[in-house]
């Protein structure tokens, strides 16, 4: 492959690395999910740049699934969905940004650290894409543990699900790569109705242990 | 062929207790199940001892049972059939027993189902040839026994007691398990045979060693693993407590006695002995410390049964030590004197177990303060417990005595051991042995005096009645035989022969029953002989004499008067010693040093109504510093552990996210 | 005929202790009141009272048991068979291999486990403090008899009195640390099992810190005269086993002719004589002790015992 | 001939319990619902049973070999027992109003839903279609544990959904991985996801991409196994949820994700360069092993109580294959399926306990071997099976693991026997409480002895397990253990 296409398959990746960082750096609601739609329609597009470089055309339907689904749906079914929970105008502050932040750059070097001896086989591209694949889902999963809010859960879980995608489109003919972002896509759908339906509201984690203990049967000290 | 006939009649038994699950709740089946036990136990008694005095050769089995490639692998040979018969000996004796005592059950389904399973159990760990199907047994053992302790489950004590059981037994499984591990090595040669054709070094020996004394001794109660023991004999119907204490902890004496002496075969340092030893003999003067401050009638029964697998240990240390210098004919010495003591001990336990069953249906009490005087309406039981008291007190003509001086004849053999610490060692356990004896006779003094003689103490006492013949029949034939085996030490002697020189290379003691009027001298340079027959005839002769001399020609009147008392005839039975009070100087004399004895006197003044209370309060040191601070560590650690049952989702997520980036940075490290 | 001579001589010396016991008693107690400036009984007053005794009826108490009349023939069976063994004019009698000084030493166990339990069997307080006290003491006695047993039959290679005797006759033995300690060990045991002061005293009656006395407190009539009879056997059991094993000068060994046999007994005799003496003096010169000083006592004891056996264990090997 | 059997068992297998679920979800009837879910599960079981004499060649998705085809056979074993006792006790749960017909409805559905996704997992062949239906399998179980719907259900239902959608996504990021490490050798497509081509092919793969994915999937699959530190949702989700669901969980489920890691521990052990997957299944199995221990002792809730057990037990097996070696690895196959059997029969026992007792705080229980001698023997029995006692099942495999690690790597086998003896000290003291003592509280009839069928029919097999195995099986063990290197 000649290096135009190759930097635009980096370029996109490297930025939805970026966009990780930046939902890192969000503490309101509203701007999370924003941030969200631009990271699953950068998926969408290095997905589809994947597609027209390799020629496998299924990856369109990845693609397309991101871009509708992921860009679109969610981010206004979350909308609603914090509009009716009444939590649109939560501040979020877990220990400060700036900690998170130094965390994040910290899990890219480790990323890839990690992926650098590894694909000596594997062609550039698909080392490059896993590496910032696998930056990109550390990243995610950082977002999850550092915010209470469910809304904000569910998001950090979906920029990690978006990491596994680009992945799965980086690596070259990857068969299933469309039933299993169709899978992913009913899990996250269903932890979306699932927040919808339990009414799980805010700050659901940290429920009064008392009370929990009350039903859990358990004591205790 | 003994052995497939041994191997149905175990199925038998558990059929049996298979039986007794659907029937337990009829009347009738106590009786049915305790009979078929005691043909059952019968049958088996005879089959070992005829292969044990025919000295024939050892007869194996192989059944494609346990793991697949192993199979179950079966042996008889002269130890198995001499424990065999300590086994069946027991289990006969107190199948017999309850037949009367069964009546009194409260909760038959909790005892029918699992005595005939537990005397199988026994029997098949001492058939057993290959490391699974011993720790098989072996735990089936333990299980069965526990639940029988179980029975009574509604009094908290016992199901604690139950639970320390359990747990203890548990412990010495895994430590055993280890030492098979340890000797069958990686590729899994778990059958006896290949074990003892295998080399191993000296450091793993030890190590085996080790765990054979944790896994044996837990079971046998060897100090400091004792604990279980008092608690839970006790706890078990009196038939059981017998078994239990007279049988079971022999069994853990044989797996002890096969590992070390057998499957490892020489003993490869001279320390071994010197360890065993310290440990029994600590183990016996403890164990009998412990009994005498007991009023509990089955738990001092329980700690004398300590005592006596101290004195066990004590003979085969001894044996250790002789092999290991290859001084067999001072090892044969040695280990006869403890398989001696193993079978008196079966003997006279039981028996006394046996005794306080029917104590306990007779008057519903374990308590010796609450009873007294019971030689007046049980005077039958009351003989049949003297002897066996008599027995174990060690006194001439009884079985006890030999097999402690056999022990001490070894224990005189050791200045020929050349290592130093041994030379130090020997005679201070001989010391100790002495100790636990002479305090074995206060303690049955004790444990006599105050249940049968002087008077009731408890309503319950007085209205005491004799108990029943199957029980008596039971306690007199375990008297007879502790008689016996008191006087006619050669004959045991001899037919321990084989075993011991199954144990010891070939080398045993020369054969005693040729020796003139049936002398037991065991050791032929050293001119120490015993003779419990012509002692017998003698007291006798000369008691009878002076009875007869006296009646024929001097006054032969008697009449029944008030106790004078030194002119203080008091109505009181509550006047008399109590166990307590009889205990008191002992308990001054060693409890102060051991068991941080402390008595507080309230005397109320002068013309104050109230009572005076003596308060004893006593601490058991191997508690307080070996198996309380372990408790507090667990309960500690389990209080900081719960806190992780309450973490919020976020750290949850967090510990998974931890997992993966340390395994990265692991994985980046590594490299 | 070998065989009969050697039962005449076995019954004779049987009962030659069985006579001498009471003399012996009363020798002890003429001399200390000698010593105290008292007249004393006559030497034969022992032999008057156990008549006496054995003449009048026997009264039980209501409580007491068939143990409490089975006991007192036990108990002289028992200490009569252990003085039996023990050699006294001669050694090597056709019965003294039947037992040996461990086999003795448990016979008077099994004396002293009935006297105990008679003492209790009536139920009354006097009867449990003997009985409570005496054990203790024995179960630091009998450790300590044993260690001087241990020490002798390191030296004499048995535990065989005969042995011992002739192996103490033959001339190389010498003086020996371990035998002085084994000998003091001896004594001190022989005290306390005889009851006498220090640690017992055998003539107090209605005392708290009675022990013998105590336990036969319930006894009267013949059953009493065997207990007096068997414990006076226990004392020359004692002295003329010192004698046999540390003085055992002028012992004829078995089947020697009747001089020796004659010589012996002068011996015995003597040996009696001045055992006798010296623990009358001793008796007279020391006061008793408290009951729970005893065990200090008797610990002592069995320090020494267990000294002499390690110095043996331990020299042996040199 | 047998091929086109085996071809039938197979979509039997997988049709059956699919065609089952629509059907139920459509039925409203309790009665006849459960009559269907019974049938459907015997249907299954007697199709696998078919297979165990006729096994069609493996293709390019699913495939039966020696490893799985016993885990087939006792998956729907205990599904098939599970239905049996869960029509009893929901129709309990029906008449305490615990559940409305309408969430029966859904109940059903799942149930056999359920055993489609894990007859999926067990007879995929390939990676991609084994990670669908482990995360199907997840989707359905996270609606079964909140079906209560009470606030404590919900909660424990989200942190299995949570922490399993991260499991699920883990195990995605690897197999993807693995595909990488295969693709340059065996070319793009359908082959480099299949298994046993990778197996073939496994040495030549790049090994730090290997070690990469192991870690991944041992994460992702372990996190479903119930691995401490990733256990957190089992608990809860075991208390929670209706309990013939919780001996689902931990009878067959755990088995599913355990396999998953197995089958990738093969592809590392062919690969000479990769690094030895043992010491990290060694640590983390150890780890769960002591948690557990520490945790049985402060155990308010029964169900709570034996689903730590579980993690206890899962601790165990992974430690056997950690040691590896065919005794440890045998001893590991035996030990997942005595657990699944033994772990199945004590929820049975426990379900009806709760039900008797109508709680299921350990306090408030007492005596039950007084009050209701078959459910209290049934448990003891249980829980003797569960610590490893004779004569039952897992003796055996405690047996050779603890012996052969002894042997060879005596500092490990230390910790082990701790943890065993930890865990069966804690967790016999609660037994104690339970069983015996003075009874107090409710004393409402006991079950049928036909509802304890299941409950007896699971301890029956495993009793006969502690001192007998049938040939196949202990071939098949071997063979797997070899493979598992």
């Amino acid at each position: 492959m000649h290096g135009l296409e190759f930097d635009i398959a980096h370029f996109l990746a490297g930025s939805m690395v970026v966009i990780s960082l930046l939902l890192l750096y969000q503490d309101r609601l509203y701007a999370l999910i924003n941030v969200f739609a631009g990271h699953s329609l950068t998926l969408a597009l290095a997905v589809g740049w994947q597609a027209y470089i390799q020629e496998a055309h299924h990856l369109y339907v990845t693609a397309g699934i991101a871009l509708v689904f992921k860009a679109i749906f969610i981010p206004v079914a979350l909308h609603r969905i914090i509009r009716k929970l009444g939590i649109h105008r939560t501040l979020e502050v877990v220990g400060g940004v700036g900690r998170d932040m130094l965390a994040g750059a910290a899990l890219v070097a480790l990323a890839i650290l990690v992926m650098l001896p590894v694909t000596a086989g594997a062609d550039a591209l698909a080392r490059e894409d896993l590496a910032f694949a696998l930056a990109v889902v550390l990243l995610g999963l950082l977002l999850m543990i550092s915010r209470h809010n469910a809304v904000s859960l569910v998001i950090g879980f979906m920029s990690l699900e978006n990491g596994l995608v680009l992945a799965a489109a980086g690596a070259r003919g990857m068969p299933l790569a469309v039933e299993i972002s169709v899978a992913f896509s009913v899990l996250i759908a269903l932890i979306v109705i699932g927040i919808f339906l339990f009414r799980i509201r805010e700050r659901f984690d940290s429920v009064d242990m008392q009370a929990m203990d009350a039903f859990r049967g358990e004591r205790r000290r | 062929m003994p052995l497939p006939l041994l191997l149905s009649l175990s199925m038998a038994l558990l059929t049996v207790g298979i039986y007794a699950i659907a029937t337990a709740r009829h009347a009738s089946c106590s009786r049915r199940v305790y009979s078929v036990a005691l043909a059952i136990s019968g049958v088996a008694l005879i089959l070992v001892l005829t292969h044990l005095l025919t000295a024939s050769a050892p007869a194996t089995l192989t059944l494609p049972l346990s793991l697949p490639w192993l199979g179950a692998h079966f042996r008889l040979d002269a130890l198995s059939a001499f424990f065999l018969i300590v086994v069946n000996l027991g289990g006969a004796v107190a199948s017999l027993f309850a037949l009367g005592y069964g009546q009194h059950e409260r909760a038959p389904e909790r005892v029918l189902p699992f005595f005939p399973a537990f005397l199988a159990g026994m029997n098949l760990v001492l058939l057993a040839d290959d490391a699974f199907t011993f720790l098989f047994a072996w735990e089936f053992m333990s299980l069965t026994s526990w639940a029988l302790v179980m029975a009574h489950h509604q009094e908290s004590a016992n199901a604690r007691a139950g639970y320390l059981y359990l747990v203890m037994a548990c412990f010495g499984t895994l430590t055993l398990l280890l030492a098979f591990g340890m000797m069958a090595g990686p590729n899994g040669g778990y059958d006896f045979a290949a074990i003892r054709a295998g080399e191993m070094t000296p450091g793993l020996a030890a190590v085996v060693l080790i765990l054979a004394l944790l896994g044996a001794g837990s079971k046998a109660g060897l100090v400091p693993l004792h604990v279980w023991l008092p608690l839970a004999h006790p706890a078990a119907p009196s038939h059981v407590s017998a078994l239990m204490s007279g049988v079971m902890t022999k069994v853990a004496v044989y797996g002890f006695i096969r590992i070390v002496f057998d499957l490892l075969g020489e003993p490869m340092a001279w320390w071994w002995g010197g360890l065993v030893l310290a440990l029994g003999g600590i183990t016996a003067v403890l164990g009998v410390l412990y009994a005498l401050m007991q009023h509990d009638l089955k738990r001092l029964l329980a700690y004398h049964t300590v005592e006596n697998i101290g004195i066990i240990f004590i003979g085969l240390g001894l044996a250790l030590a002789f092999q290991a210098n290859h001084m067999y004919a001072s090892a044969a010495l040695a280990l006869t004197a403890a398989l001696f003591h193993i079978l008196n001990h079966s003997l006279f336990k039981s028996l006394l177990f046996l005794g306080t069953g029917a104590v306990l249906t007779a008057t519903g009490e374990r308590d010796m303060e609450r009873l007294g005087g019971l030689i007046h309406p049980m005077p039958w039981t009351a003989l049949a417990f003297l002897m066996g008291a008599a027995a174990i007190s060690a006194l001439p003509p009884l079985n006890g005595f030999v097999s402690e001086w056999l022990t001490f004849q070894a224990i005189l053999l050791t200045p020929e051991l050349p290592q130093w610490l041994l030379k130090f060692l020997a005679p201070a356990v001989g010391a100790l042995l002495a100790l636990s004896a002479a305090l074995a006779a206060a303690c049955f003094v004790k444990a006599f005096g105050i249940t049968f003689l002087g008077r009731p103490r408890s309503p319950a006492a007085t209205q005491a009645q004799e108990t029943d013949r199957y029980s008596l029949v039971a306690m007199f034939t375990l008297a007879a035989l502790c008689l016996l085996a008191g006087i006619l030490p050669g004959l045991v002697v001899d037919s321990l022969a084989p075993v011991v020189g199954l144990l010891n290379g070939g080398a045993q003691l020369a054969t005693q029953h040729t020796q003139p009027w049936l002398t037991l001298a065991p050791i032929v340079d050293a001119k120490s002989a015993y003779n419990g027959l012509l002692v017998l005839l003698f007291m006798a002769l000369s008691g009878t004499a002076a009875a007869l001399l006296i009646h024929r020609f001097a006054s032969s009147a008697s009449r029944r008067g008030p106790a004078w008392d030194c002119g203080f005839p008091d109505a009181s039975p509550a006047t008399q010693y109590t166990a307590g009070s009889f205990a008191q100087p002992i308990r001054r004399v060693f409890g102060s040093i051991v068991f941080q004895a402390r008595e507080r006197v309230t005397m109320p003044p002068p013309g104050d109504g109230r009572p005076a209370r003596l308060e004893v309060q006593l601490r058991d040191p191997v508690w307080d510093y070996g198996y309380a601070p372990i408790t507090m560590a667990v309960i500690a650690a389990s209080t900081r552990a719960n806190h992780l049952q309450y973490l919020t989702i976020r750290r949850y997520l967090s510990l998974v996210f931890g997992a993966l980036v340390v395994l990265l940075l692991g994985m980046a490290l590594w490299r | 005929m070998a065989l009969i001579t050697d039962f005449l001589v076995q019954g004779g010396q049987m009962l030659l202790i069985l006579l001498l016991a009471p003399l012996l008693t009363g020798w002890v107690r003429t001399l200390k009141a000698q010593l105290l400036r008292r007249r004393g009984p006559s030497l034969l007053q022992p032999y008057r009272d156990l008549l006496k005794l054995l003449r009048k009826e026997v009264v039980l108490a209501e409580s007491a048991s068939w143990l409490f009349r089975v006991a007192p023939y036990l108990i002289f069976a028992a200490i009569w068979v252990a003085a039996a063994l023990v050699p006294t004019f001669a050694s090597g009698l056709m019965f003294n291999w039947t037992a040996d000084l461990i086999a003795i030493v448990a016979l008077l166990g099994t004396a002293r486990f009935f006297l105990a339990l008679a003492g209790l069997d009536v139920g009354t307080s006097f009867g449990g403090i003997g009985s409570s006290r005496e054990m203790m003491i024995a179960s630091l006695a009998e450790p300590a008899m044993l260690m001087m047993v241990f020490t002798l039959s390191l030296l004499a290679g048995a535990t065989e009195l005969t042995t011992v005797a002739r192996f103490m006759l033959a001339a190389d033995v010498g003086l020996r640390v371990s035998l002085a300690l084994a000998l003091l060990a001896l004594l001190i045991v022989a005290i306390a099992e005889n009851a006498r002061i220090p640690v017992d005293n055998p003539a107090t009656h209605l005392e708290l810190t009675m022990v013998h006395e105590a336990m036969v407190l319930e006894y009267s009539g013949r059953h009493l005269a065997l207990i007096e009879l068997a414990a006076s056997l226990k004392l020359l059991l004692y002295i003329s086993l010192i004698g046999c094993i540390f003085a055992p000068w002028g012992m004829a060994t078995a089947g020697a002719g009747l001089p020796a046999y004659f010589i012996g007994v002068a011996a015995y005799l003597g040996k009696l004589a001045l055992g006798g003496f010296l623990l009358a003096l001793f008796e007279t010169s020391i006061a008793k002790m408290r009951v729970f000083r005893v065990d200090q006592f008797l610990g002592v004891a069995l320090m020494l015992g267990l000294l002499g056996a390690l110095l043996l264990f331990v020299s042996r090997s040199l | 001939m047998s091929n086109f059997l085996g071809l039938i068992a197979i979509t039997l297998l997988l049709v059956i319990p699919a065609g089952a679920a629509v059907v139920l979800a459509l039925r409203s009837s309790y009665r006849i619902g459960a009559r269907i879910n019974v049938g459907a599960a015997l249907v299954c079981l007697l199709s696998a049973v078919i297979l165990l004499g006729a096994r069609p060649e493996a293709n390019l998705y699913l495939r039966v070999d020696d490893f799985n085809i016993y885990l087939i056979l006792l998956n729907n074993l205990v599904s098939f027992t599970t239905s049996v006792f869960s029509a009893g006790y929901i129709a309990h749960e029906l008449e305490t109003g615990r559940l409305t017909p309408k969430y029966l409805r859904f109940y059903h559905a799942m149930y056999q839903a359920l055993i489609f996704a894990m007859n999926l997992a067990f007879l995929a062949n390939n990676i991609g279609l084994l990670w669908v239906a482990i995360e199907l399998a997840t989707l359905v179980t996270v609606l079964m544990v909140g079906i209560y719907r009470t606030r404590a259900a919900l909660e424990a239902a989200w942190k299995y959904f949570i922490l399993g959608s991260l499991g699920i996504a883990l195990a995605l990021f690897g197999t993807i991985l693995v595909y990488l490490a295969a693709q340059p050798v065996m070319g793009e497509g359908l082959p480099a996801m299949a298994w046993d081509q990778l197996l073939v092919h496994a040495h030549t793969f790049d090994p730090a991409l290997l070690n990469l994915a192991f870690i991944f999937l041992l994460l992702g699959y372990g996190t479903k196994a119930g691995l401490v530190p990733l256990h957190a949702w089992l608990p809860d989700a075991h208390a929670e949820g209706p309990t013939p669901i919780s001996a689902v969980l931990s009878g067959l489920l755990l088995n599913v994700a355990l396999y998953a890691v197995l089958r990738f521990k093969m592809l590392m052990s062919a690969n000479p360069n990769a690094l030895a997957p043992g010491p990290l299944m060694v640590a983390l199995g150890l780890l769960s092993l002591l948690f557990a221990g520490f945790m049985f002792y402060r155990r308010g809730d029964i169900k709570r109580l034996f689903a730590y057990s579980s993690i206890e037990h899962m601790g165990i097996i992974t430690f056997a294959f950690g040691m590896g070696g065919p005794l440890a690895n045998f001893a590991g196959l035996l030990h997942m399926t005595m657990h699944s059997l033994t772990k199945s029969a004590i929820f049975f026992a426990v379900g009806h306990i709760s039900q008797v007792k109508g709680t299921q705080r350990i306090s408030t229980i007492r005596g039950l071997t007084a009050t209701h001698p078959l459910l209290g023997w049934g448990l003891v029995a249980g829980v003797i099976a569960i610590a490893g006692m004779p004569p039952f099942g897992v003796f055996m495999s405690e047996f050779l693991v603890v012996s052969s690690t002894f042997a060879r790597e005596p500092w490990l086998a230390l910790p082990l026997v701790i943890g065993l003896l930890l865990g069966f000290g804690t967790l016999l003291w609660r037994l104690h409480g339970l069983a015996f003592g003075e009874s107090h509280g409710v004393q409402a009839p006991g079950p049928t002895p036909v509802s304890a069928l299941p409950m007896m029919a699971h301890l029956a097999l495993v009793f006969i397990a502690g001192f007998w195995l049938p040939g196949p099986l202990v071939t098949w063990f071997q063979h797997v253990a070899a493979l598992l290197g």
